[in-house]
């Protein structure tokens, strides 16, 4: 599961919720029920304390919008609003659309998004400055996993 | 075989699936919704992956994400399980064009019986008896009325793409005949973007017998017997049995007969459901296929011993059968019971909301497909199936008492929270069904009074 | 039949027994301790009455207090389960003194069947091969001497009144013999209240395998097959299944006819379990006979399709068999997995306490008995199972993927609360297990690596 | 079930909990776990409250001594040492033992238990002044059962 197993990698540095046979990998910088405790790695056979415990998220709006993590105040979060695979550059050849540190605006192209052959381009949608880039250039991401983070303040 | 499998869909089916994998050895990923998000049933799979938000429209039914999910996870095939995108062709198309299996029929297949006129003619054209009616659409109302006038009133009027009892209408008369033309092309309309409407005779009091049927890509077609569905509200099955107390061994191999040449004429693969009505005087009238895994195929594994979505599974992967119609045999007597998250004392309205306290029913004879345990929320964007109660008695009687027992120690507790638990214990109290004299508006009649 | 009984037993078999009674339209009173106060299945007979403290002498070991529940509850019979009271002769005929059915074999069997070297000569003279050892008790060291080396050591010294590892040693050597047989009167002396000592050739790597039986009022005696139970711990058994895969049918033939003539010898009624050792060459040895329904009778329902616990009811009713032998039959493969709350990691201490998160695995196939649910607290005073999880599977391979599946799913949690599930999911990793090559000490020897 | 049905009479007199086929009958005077709430009589099957919530009393020592019930201070309750039937006379002819409003010491007989044609005597083992009989004459009383109160202050 060579792919998938590139979605785990990531786990250290989102919310991203993933589990594979006998291991889950969480980060709980988001006070979801669901999160355990602290970056937990199960080995073995999961155990119950996630699934059972982890009631659905209530908060989860019906229009869908992934709920913000606790984050220190001006800082935004652009989440992937859809899954797909993540560029970060137009091809192979050309340089990432931005890097950290770099200044972007509501328009500035952060990312593609491929998703059924599709390159979706995904625009900061606030003005400030990249601090993290959270996935790894070719990576899939879920839907509403974290990708940028950017001091708005 | 298959190395590895998408599940797009939720709850009980998305479970019953991840344990067929499991139980053949092959890797399961499932997609979830942020209101499906943290369910028990996600850690059973293999890999879990969240495809968007609560609403199904952009999640359960959104093509895009779930076939770019089957991309990410690099799956060979996907499971549908029942609803969403189950019957949905277009999907299936989809699946077929990124050289992704889908488990079951082929997308034109899925398209002609999805379609009840189209459906009707091929089984007037394979020899299946079905309801007196139009031959396929009816334009206007003359012509309706002159088709009533033909085969005699009541009759219904019926949407060509409809399902569930939407956009259908019963006449006794011409002006009811009338306005309820007019009003089951409107909501056809609304419901399926497509007004065309046909008109049948109604069969009076009938009882609803379905045959399941398995289909590999070898030309092997077998029937599984029969599930008697009557107990239904509003078109919406309750309890299911398997056999039916209304079907003996030569009807059951006249009817099993009817499916199958119906799934011959209409090249249908994979498991599948042929739908009839069967009248008071023992004639049946073929209704629909229903081109998926059904809601209540355990009772049919019960009887048969045949694990009905390892069968999927292994004739999409283009495995024959390995079994003929000889070698099929039916042992006791099963009753599925739905438990919905509904409150049967307020219209059935779902009640959502957090499990506190559950005891399964368990022990002999008993088993119970369910995603819901204590601790778990009931979301409120989907449908209020939480379990499945299902009992294997030797026979009727038995199967009954049994269900009696199960019921009785069922627990699902928590703030606001309803079952159709109580109903059923009451529904085996009724004289009717204990003595297997219902038909499809039994219940409602019973709840009226 | 019997319109209401007591059940004189706790937790997993009293619920069991609670089931078959709603099945079969009785009315079932339970008794509990104050340990057991409060317990979910305690709700589900149809009455209950606290007969004393936790303490299992002053409650469901005391007489008195059954009997007199009985009285008030006003039964016609008491079920005493396995474990306490089932094979307490004494107390078999108290009930039969207070005209109370007790739901299991006459009082003098019981008798005769738990003194081992008694049962032992039973089956000499009903011609059922047994263990080559002394005829009966043996008196002092130099008795045990002579008889040791008359049938070649390796010896076991084996309390009469023994069971379950107390009150038994083994021997390779004439010094060994004296001190094993001085501590093994000792121990009997002190766990049964006999000293009475006899003495075994040691059947070296054998397996358990048992046969089940039934024998109504009216002389008809059947037997259900076989379970294979060598996966066990200190005499513990912790994996059964059915059938055994070290058995074939001509051997079940004669294992059962065997079991059949003991019972028939012993004037044996209702359900008992006859026990063997098999060796590697195929030779079978009588060991001894267990006057009570067992926790593994699971397995051979599935396997037979019979409840045993209804029959054990019907029997003691009077009613006949209504079958014979050539009526029973045997579907598919059954494997039982005993749940218990103990630690494999520090030596399967018992971890009673708070279940606050519970999965129980369910769907096809799938049979979970247990009393326990998410809110249930186990009581520290009593024995470690909380479930009994069997598997159903066409064949072996298949109940050992389903097993495997529904391992998976189980969860049980709460502060401090341990189970075997995890031990389980490792021996179906095991070959050995895997290959049907197991003996009664292999999970004793893995448990060492 | 006439007798057992008895019991149930005098769930309003004591925290005796009975369960029948339909009905549940508990007085929480008593502050137990189990008990659901004050007075709680279900109809129709058992709901799960009772059973689910109801763990076995955390506090029920092994040596099995009932626990006390909530009291006023100066009363001290007389609970059933075993299961049996109550009476309050030696035979049906005889005047009770004791009735409300006498005076009672350590030894004072308070009524006969029977138990497997046993008579056995049980005695006040207190001083004071008997303010109520809790078990009608010839009625089942469950083990820990209360029987008499009695005002020793």
């Amino acid at each position: 599961m060579d792919r998938l197993l590139a979605l785990l990698k990531k786990g250290e540095l989102t919310e991203l919720e993933y589990e594979h046979r006998g291991t889950k990998l969480r980060l709980s910088r988001q006070a979801a029920p669901s999160a355990p405790g602290p970056y937990m790695v199960h080995a073995g056979a999961p155990v119950a304390a996630a699934p059972v415990a982890a009631a659905p998220v209530p908060a989860s709006p019906a229009d869908g919008v992934p709920q913000a993590p606790v984050e220190d105040a001006g800082i935004f979060v652009v989440r992937a609003p859809m899954v797909g695979s993540f560029y970060r550059s137009a091809n192979p050849e050309s340089d990432p659309f931005v890097q950290v540190g770099d200044r972007v605006g509501d328009d500035t192209t952060l990312c593609i998004l491929e998703a059924m052959k599709v390159m979706n381009e995904i625009k900061a949608e606030c003005a400030g400055e990249v601090v993290e880039v959270m996935v790894e250039n070719g990576e899939p991401v879920e839907y509403g996993q974290a990708m940028f983070r950017i001091r708005t303040a | 075989m298959f190395r590895r499998i998408l599940i797009a869909n939720r709850g009980e089916i998305a479970l019953r699936v991840i344990r067929a994998c499991r139980e053949l050895g092959i890797d399961s990923v499932v997609v979830y919704s942020e209101g499906d998000r943290g369910a028990p049933y996600l850690d059973f799979a293999d890999a879990s992956l969240c495809i968007g938000p609560a609403e199904s429209a952009r999640s359960y039914l959104d093509v895009p994400s779930i076939i770019s999910a089957a991309e990410i996870a690099d799956v060979e095939a996907i499971h549908p399980g029942y609803g969403f995108l189950a019957e949905n062709a277009h999907f299936a198309e989809v699946c077929a064009s990124c050289n992704i299996r889908f488990i079951g029929p082929p997308a034109d297949v899925i398209a002609s019986c999805g379609n009840k006129s189209r459906a009707k003619d091929l089984a007037r054209k394979a020899g299946v008896p079905t309801v007196p009616g139009s031959e396929g659409a009816v334009e206007d109302t003359d012509e309706a009325a002159r088709i009533a006038r033909e085969i005699g009133f009541p009759v219904m009027i019926k949407a060509s793409s409809g399902g569930g009892g939407r956009g259908m209408r019963m006449a006794s008369n011409e002006v009811s005949l009338v306005n309820g033309f007019h009003q089951a092309r409107a909501e056809a309309q609304a419901a399926f973007k497509d007004p065309t409407v046909y008109i049948e005779k109604l069969v009076e009091n009938p009882r609803h017998v379905e045959i399941q049927i398995l289909a590999d890509e070898h030309g092997n077609v077998v029937h599984l017997g029969e599930r008697d569905c009557s107990v239904q509200r509003r078109h919406q099955k309750l309890i299911e049995e398997s056999p039916s107390p209304a079907i003996d061994a030569e009807m059951r191999e006249r009817m099993g007969a009817a499916a199958v040449a119906f799934a011959r004429a209409a090249g249908y693969k994979n498991a599948g459901t042929v739908e009839f009505l069967l009248d008071q005087r023992g004639d049946f009238y073929f209704i629909e296929l229903n081109a998926r895994i059904q809601v209540e195929h355990p009772v049919t594994e019960m009887v048969t011993g045949i694990d009905l979505v390892r069968e999927q599974i292994r004739i999409a992967a283009g495995e024959p059968l390995g079994y003929g119609q000889e070698d099929i045999s039916f042992t006791g007597h099963a009753i599925e019971f739905r438990i919905n998250a509904e409150n049967p004392e307020r219209g059935f309205a779902p009640t959502p909301g957090r499990i506190e306290k559950m005891f399964p029913p368990g022990g002999p004879r008993v088993r119970f497909d369910s995603h819901a345990c204590a601790g778990y929320t009931i979301p409120r964007h989907y449908d209020s199936m939480i379990g499945k109660l299902i009992v294997h008695g030797v026979d009727r009687d038995d199967a009954i008492r049994i269900g009696r027992r199960a019921l009785a120690e069922m627990r699902i507790e928590g703030p606001g929270i309803h079952t159709t638990t109580a109903l059923h214990r009451h529904l085996l109290a009724q004289a009717d069904f204990v003595n297997g004299r219902v038909d499809t508006a039994w219940l409602e009649r019973l709840l009226e009074n």
